[in-house]
């Protein structure tokens, strides 16, 4: 146990080293002064350039400068966006909850309708709902995330004026900002007209969580019921059926466990398609979180941003995929047996 | 004795064949695989078939409704966007971007991807243990990550998307790959292989290959539908093809701006690329129960 | 059996999503409080002083400062605001403002003023961008690009407290346009008393951040790329003077532009003038400014009603917006010019028959066609249509291929010579798309053997670049701040506009600005036409810019706005628009 | 009366002319106290008939039996509730491979104590009925064989030898005391030390329990000594079946002569260094079954007859269906 976790650890640690060092080369890559990627400074003459230079070693070693670099990561001392000359660390702890809360409720979205769908799917295999269900989650998962949007846009926004489509709430409430997550802020805030605010907080997330959701949710069925469907074959639960138990008993303390456990691993991967298309969803519904921020950022060639956006996203990705890896380590008894199954 | 076999007509048909059968057997996948067909023609003969030239504008023939519409004229079969270039022309030569680059950015993604993977997969001891890991964590970088940074590094265009796509496609075969040849190492016929003295590379070449390219051409497909989808997002998002070029994405969000007066040129476009990334998936589906249903009789 | 238990668990889940994410956009009484404005960019700064943008302007100066004298949206003519009355000396040097009493600058939680407005603000406020010694003179960059393009500082030679509520400007040389300068955008009245507490404290740029004014609305918070925040000023002054006013109709003030008297004219404008436009000022709790880039999602946001006025619509969406019958479209012949400009101190364009060889390449019928959607008229000279010293008989450069080779192949421009067209990111009532204009000058020159290049940035970045003249050409324009002619020759092409960044294509020519000095010196209409028509005459020779078009100002709004006006200069005014659901 | 007794029954997959008759009127039967063997070489159904009998058939088969009958009762008829009854507590399976027979995600201790009836256990707090269940796993687990449970009980599936697998797997068969035990093979595969460990096994439970076992294996040596009768079985059909006595002594059809012939220690007059004798081909695949006797094309006595599948005759309790069968001629 204390082994894996020492793995899983030191696994992480290298990845988000690999990672620093990336986004340091990212530094001198980027066209323009490498000072002024660096620190998102821009100085104005040649003695605030020395000044910055030595301060930031410049001058000495590559490696003494990435050691410093690394300190001041850790520190939180991220520089300044060239475009709005906020410190990065404040414009990303705006933007970064943001996502975090929209890619959760697609995952929740995904978990609590996609699995149950896709075992319902997987037990009534070869049936009409099953062929139905594999039809409409093939549908989906074939749908650019763009057009999804444009499409939810077009039919419930502009159609049936049913949800709004830009922003995280509309604009006329003040909700003071405590955790980042607009559903949370607004509970913890005392608005006078709070309940209006949530609701109108709710229909403004509901059309780009649905439109990043239902892709999720179509291959989570799609994974979940391939694998109900292997579990369905396997031998134990022959004897299960000789040992003449219920098939609501075989489905309880057979085939829901084992049919999730080869599930685990890939959920790792759809966080990842989860977090891409969140980011393409934000432009089009202007939904402030990071994807929006970087995107805006390579419009207007704001290297210093680019870079630390890239570290925050790809270590909050990483660090999910990897714990998911190790939760999965920890309950999983034969983790060797269940290699990556197969989508 | 003389061996009197009754049973002549036996015919064992082989692995290809018998999936083929398969695949034959379900019709969905057949209508898969001919509109698939179909988008592949369009990629391949797209200056013969297309009336007009995708980028040159006709001044007069501004935002024409399609022909199927009251006031479209039968000229212009998907009617023409705001700059007057036609439609149904730039949607073929979009498929054939696309779809040309999406494929040849799978291939790359593959030739690389397995050949690391099967380096990775031969190699014993630590240093296999710990490079797969670090690939599998850098294959949760999300593609239009890379892409922006590739973007902000080399400039927006659609070698550049290509560039990133590749790189975010090659983790995802290093993975398979890997975990297929250490799966097959441990099996029987390798070991033998193995102890008539046949080098590491022949066992590769002679008996882990053929056996890995049906799983590879399942894998490609999957590929392949996430390469289109991400080549038109990045499109979309005007960070990959740039104005004058015909990519599917781009096209849609020209159509965007005057989406309200021409909602054809925003809706053309988002249909074509839904139908070939649903063909690329059904032919997937189909070929991968088909291996299926070959390898479990 | 326990299929029914998963099905209906299912059933119910889906429901649940439904209901409670939809649900028609609820017409609560709180979304009365409220007006939001979809903008188009982002302002560059807080003092429409500093910058001559009309998002910096629309964003400032109508919401959050008042000016001395105002235009009247209907007729266009120049009314009292804080001068509540003016004297003008016979020999028009002198001007001397009577100042309104009781109005009070904002309360905000960066700032709490101890008194009213008096002639101290007006002398601060105008001899900041005056004299390079003035303290705030230099603050956030010290450029005042409208002043210096008309070379207003020199030409004032004393501005003078004579008792609190009266201030004297003298001027060095006549100026007939002076009083229309004082009425555009850009002749804000600051708060004196808050600009000395700022300086005491040390950090005096953020009064160009953080702005202090007496307009209807006062500054609370501004996220860059998303939102601007705006508070009701509970007692603007125009408020209390209307309480006072029986709401009998006021006769309307003199005609200013009646030359004929030539004695001095005593306006005794009554200081109860109230102009009708602004009749019942208790107007919203609060303003929002939603910055949305891209047009198309303005004009949805305006349909599901998360807007309630957008910025600049788009030619292409002007027929959706008729045809809906919740949202209303006001239209007038705009004060504007769109034009592609040449940076004259690049070679080869500095020689004019390349200038006018390019000119003749495009065809303007089909780029009015094309991209302004017939809603614009084509443009021979600088001034519009609704100027009164337009020339309608001006000749104009006609759609001539040959010529265009002929002239560049004399001019020694081989074939396949390369050069740039920077278009302009952002929508302009003068050019709703420059990027699609650009292909399709594009395409002409590349019938002529030339080939063009598209480049684009982001909006500050671009006008930033065009500022230290990286371009060949640019597809851009200006629209007018005041009535005047001198507004549209002076910033656009004179000598003194190209360190103050209007003049586009930084062209520098004596006679041109001797002639438009000459024009200021006579009040006489006609002399002054006569000499804008030798003007129009040289530009038509020297071809610094080609003249595109005069586009039609649109304004789309939501159907339960009422009270909102149409500025001819551009701009948007909220002040007294009240929100009914 | 024999406690399962079944006639004619015949198993067909696939539709119109390309019908696959697996089984072709298989008649068996076991009577209490008995220990059966069914013998047939590997993919002649064998495992067929077991999921027949339990009702596991996969989606695809098609069966029809005259006569399907435990303890008088016609198992066809039941109804699903009922049948589920009778395979909880009257009959019990062990099957081939215990790896994949057991739950990978549960411990063995769970699932054995999963397959304890309700009516065995007493105590009306849930804890006093978990204890219980823990209880009665312990002593069966003593019951086979397995020394330190304590181990064993909380493991894994795949943590675990095959020997002591299988010795699990007939621990669950046995703890809800079931009079017929069908063992599916359970031996494949294994070392000859444990092999013989679990066949001592079932014998002591025949004798102790007197509890009838249905033993399918393909190992006739090891079947031989323990069984009471026989049933042989080739492609799907029965070809024979009988006391063991009898068969051993006299076998009248030539597949269960070539089979007990492959078996040396049953030959005693087999001189040194001399071939054994053995049937030619090999054992046709379901798509290419021969018609009539399916051993027809590989029998050296076939003759014109031989086409029609010959009826099952009997001789007092020695049944067998074969034409021209052996030692039929000295009588």
């Amino acid at each position: 146990m204390i082994q894996i976790l020492t793995r899983y650890c030191t696994l992480l640690t290298i990845t988000l080293l690999v990672l620093a060092v990336m986004s340091f080369s990212l530094a001198y890559l980027f066209p323009g002064d490498t000072l002024e990627n660096l620190t998102g400074l821009v100085p104005q003459n040649d003695v605030q350039r020395e000044a910055l230079e030595r301060q930031f070693k410049l001058d000495s070693s590559v490696v003494v400068q990435f050691f410093y670099y690394l300190g001041n990561l850790l520190v939180g001392d991220w520089g300044y966006s060239f475009t709005s000359g906020l410190p990065l660390a404040e414009e990303v702890s705006i933007a970064m909850p943001a996502t975090i809360e929209l890619a959760t409720y697609a995952m929740l979205m995904a978990l609590f309708v996609g699995v149950p769908l896709g075992y319902y799917a997987g037990i009534r295999s070869y049936s009409t709902t099953d062929h139905l269900l594999n039809g409409a989650s093939m549908t989906t998962y074939s749908f650019p995330v763009f057009w999804l949007a444009l499409l939810l846009i077009l039919v419930f926004s502009l159609q049936f004026d049913a949800a709004p489509l830009s922003g995280r709430i509309s604009l006329l409430y003040d909700v003071p900002r405590v955790t980042g997550f607009i559903l949370v802020d607004v509970l913890l805030s005392d608005l006078e007209n709070k309940s209006l605010a949530f609701k109108d907080a709710l229909s403004h997330i509901a059309l780009p969580t649905l439109a990043i959701g239902a892709i999720t949710t179509a291959s989570m069925i799609r994974i979940t019921r391939r694998s109900v469907i292997d579990v369905k074959h396997k031998a134990y639960i022959a004897a299960a059926v000789s040992r003449g138990l219920s098939s609501w008993q075989i489905f309880t303390r057979h085939v829901l466990r084992n049919a999730l456990l080869p599930i685990l691993p890939l959920m790792a991967i759809q966080i990842t398609t989860l977090i891409t298309n969140a980011m393409i969803v934000e432009t089009l519904f202007s939904w402030p979180g990071i994807g929006n921020w970087l995107i805006q950022a390579i419009y207007q060639r704001d290297y210093p941003a680019l870079r630390i956006g890239m570290m925050a996203v790809s270590t909050l990705v990483i660090t999910l995929t990897i714990l998911v890896d190790l939760f999965n380590r920890l309950i999983d008894p034969s983790r060797e047996k269940y290699e990556h199954a197969a989508v | 004795m003389p061996q009197f076999s009754l049973y002549e007509e036996e015919f064992h048909p082989s692995p290809w064949q018998r999936t083929w059968a398969a695949f034959r057997s379900s019709h969905i996948a057949m209508v898969g695989l001919i509109m698939l067909g179909c988008f592949v023609i369009f990629a391949l003969f797209a200056p013969i078939i297309t009336p007009y030239d995708a980028v040159e504008q006709n001044i007069d023939g501004l935002l024409i409704p399609p022909s199927w519409t009251s006031n479209g004229e039968i000229s212009h079969l998907f009617g023409t966007d705001a700059l007057g270039r036609d439609l149904f022309t730039r949607i073929i030569y979009g498929c054939r971007i696309t779809l040309g680059t999406a494929f040849i950015t799978v291939v790359l993604a593959m030739l690389v991807g397995v050949s690391l993977g099967a380096f990775a997969g031969m190699l014993r001891g630590v240093r296999s243990s710990i490079a797969n890991h670090l690939l599998d964590a850098l294959m949760a970088i999300p593609t239009l990550l890379i892409a922006i940074i590739i973007v902000a590094i080399l400039g927006a265009g659609l070698v550049n998307s290509m560039w990133a796509i590749t790189l975010a496609l090659i983790p995802q075969f290093v993975h398979h790959t890997r975990s297929f040849v250490r799966a097959e190492m441990k099996k029987d016929y390798i070991v033998a292989s193995r102890l008539d003295g046949a080098s590491r590379w022949q066992l590769f070449i002679h008996s882990i290959l053929p056996n890995m390219i049906e799983t590879l051409v399942v894998q490609g497909t999957l590929a392949l539908s996430i390469a289109v989808i991400d080549i038109s997002a990045l499109g979309f998002l005007s960070l990959g093809a740039q104005s004058p070029l015909p990519e599917l994405g781009a096209i849609l969000a020209d159509g965007l701006d005057a989406a309200y007066l021409a909602p054809w040129n925003v809706a053309v476009p988002g249909t074509v690329v839904f139908l070939m990334v649903l063909s690329i998936n059904i032919v997937g589906d189909g070929l991968r129960s088909a291996l299926r249903k070959r390898v479990s009789h | 059996m326990y299929i029914g238990i998963v099905k209906r668990v299912i059933v119910a889940l889906f429901t649940a999503l439904l209901v409670v994410s939809c649900g028609k956009q609820n017409k609560e009484a709180f979304y009365n409080t409220g007006i939001i404005y979809c903008s188009e960019s982002n302002p560059v700064t807080f003092n429409p002083q500093l910058d001559t943008s009309s998002t910096t302007s629309d964003a400032t100066s109508h919401q959050i400062y008042d000016r001395l004298l105002d235009f009247d949206p209907d007729s266009g003519r120049i009314v009292p605001s804080l001068a509540s009355s003016w004297l003008v000396s016979n020999d028009g040097l002198t001007y001397a403002f009577q100042l309104r009493k009781d109005v009070k600058f904002h309360k905000t939680h960066y700032f709490t003023p101890t008194r009213n407005f008096n002639a101290d603000d007006v002398v601060f406020s105008i001899n900041r961008w005056r004299l390079p010694s003035h303290p705030f003179h230099s603050v956030s960059g010290g450029r005042y690009p409208y002043f210096e393009s008309l070379g207003l500082a020199q030409n004032i030679a004393a501005v003078r407290r004579v008792n609190g509520y009266r201030v004297e400007i003298t001027l060095r040389r006549r100026d007939s346009s002076f009083l229309a300068n004082l009425a555009t955008d850009f002749a804000v009245i600051l708060s004196k008393e808050y600009a000395s507490a700022l300086f005491d404290a040390g950090n005096p740029s953020k009064i160009d951040n953080l702005p202090i004014g007496t307009g209807p609305f006062k500054f609370e918070s501004y996220r860059k790329d998303r939102f601007i925040k705006y508070l009701r000023h509970k007692d603007y002054w125009r408020n209390d003077e209307l309480a006072a006013q029986d709401n009998n109709n006021m006769p309307a003030s003199k005609e200013f532009d009646d030359e004929s008297n030539e004695e001095a004219q005593a306006f005794n404008a009554a200081s109860k003038q109230g102009d009708n436009a602004h009749d019942e000022l208790l107007g919203v709790e609060q303003l929002i400014f939603d910055i949305t880039p891209r047009s198309s999602l303005r004009l949805a946001k305006l349909m599901t009603g998360e807007c309630d006025a957008t910025a600049f619509p788009a030619q292409t969406e002007l027929e959706v917006i008729r045809t809906r019958n919740d949202l209303t479209l006001a239209e007038k012949p705009g004060l504007n010019i769109g034009f592609w400009a040449f940076n004259t101190q690049r070679p080869p364009f500095d020689n004019p028959d390349v200038r006018r060889a390019l000119a003749s390449a495009i065809d303007k019928n089909t780029l009015l066609e094309a991209v302004y959607f017939d809603s614009a008229t084509r443009a021979k000279t600088l001034l519009p249509a609704a100027s009164w010293a337009f020339q309608n008989d001006a000749d104009d450069t006609a759609y001539n291929p040959v010529l265009a080779r002929q002239l560049l192949a004399n001019a020694g421009v081989k074939e396949g010579f390369s050069m740039t067209i920077w278009a302009m990111p952002v929508e302009r009532a003068y050019n709703p798309n420059a990027t699609k204009m650009a292909e399709l000058i594009q395409r002409y020159l590349r019938d002529i053997g030339v080939e063009a290049t598209i480049v684009s940035y982001d909006w500050a970045t671009f006008r930033r670049h065009l500022q230290d003249g990286l371009h060949d050409s640019v597809l851009i324009g200006w629209s007018a701040d005041n009535g005047d002619p001198d507004n549209f020759y002076r910033p656009l092409l004179s000598c003194g506009a190209i360190p103050s960044g209007t003049n586009r294509a930084m062209w520098c020519d004596e006679d041109y600005d001797r002639l438009l000095n000459e024009a200021l010196q006579t009040e006489d209409i006609d002399e002054r036409t006569a000499i804008y028509h030798q003007v129009n005459r040289l530009l038509y020779e020297r071809l610094p810019l080609v003249p595109i078009a005069h586009a039609y100002r649109y304004q789309a709004y939501r159907e339960e706005l009422n009270g909102v006006v149409i500025n001819p200069f551009g701009g948007v005014r909220f002040g007294g628009v009240e929100k009914t659901l | 009366m024999p406690m399962l007794d079944i006639k004619n029954l015949t198993l067909e997959m696939g539709s119109g002319d390309a019908t696959i008759k697996a089984l072709d009127k298989v008649n068996l039967s076991v009577s209490s106290g008995e220990i059966r063997a069914l013998v047939g070489e590997s993919g002649s159904g064998k495992s067929l008939i077991v999921s027949a009998i339990c009702g596991a058939l996969p989606g695809q088969w098609r069966l029809t039996a005259d006569r399907m009958s435990w303890n008088g009762e016609n198992l066809l008829g039941m109804s699903v509730y009922q049948r589920r009854e009778v395979m909880r507590r009257e009959i019990a399976v062990v099957f081939q491979n215990p790896q994949a027979a057991l739950d990978p995600s549960a411990t063995l201790g769970e699932q054995l104590a999963e397959s304890i009836p309700e009516e065995f256990v007493n105590g009306n707090w849930f804890w006093q009925r978990a204890q219980h269940r823990k209880k009665i796993a312990i002593s069966t687990v003593h019951k086979v064989g397995i020394k330190h449970h304590k181990h064993y009980l909380s493991a894994y599936p795949h943590q675990i030898p095959a020997d002591i697998g299988q010795k699990f797997m007939i621990a669950m068969a046995l703890v809800s005391q079931p009079k017929l035990l069908i063992a599916d093979d359970p031996t494949r595969g294994m070392e000859p030390t444990t092999k013989a460990q679990i066949l001592k096994l079932f014998t002591r439970l025949n004798q102790t329990k007197s509890l009838s076992i249905l033993f399918v294996s393909h190992d006739l040596l090891a079947i031989a000594s323990m069984a009471h009768s026989m049933t042989v079985l080739y492609a799907g059909q029965t070809v024979e079946s009988g006391k063991m006595k009898h068969i051993k002594k006299r076998p009248l059809h030539p597949y269960t002569q070539a089979l007990l012939d492959s078996a040396p220690s049953f030959r005693k007059d087999l001189p040194p260094k001399s071939h054994l004798p053995t049937l030619g081909g090999s054992i046709p695949t379901l798509q290419h079954l021969p018609i009539g006797c399916r051993l027809g094309p590989r029998c050296p006595r076939a003759q014109r007859a031989c086409v029609q599948t010959p009826a099952v005759r009997r001789i007092h309790d020695h049944s067998y269906s074969c034409h021209y069968p052996l030692h039929m001629e000295k009588l």
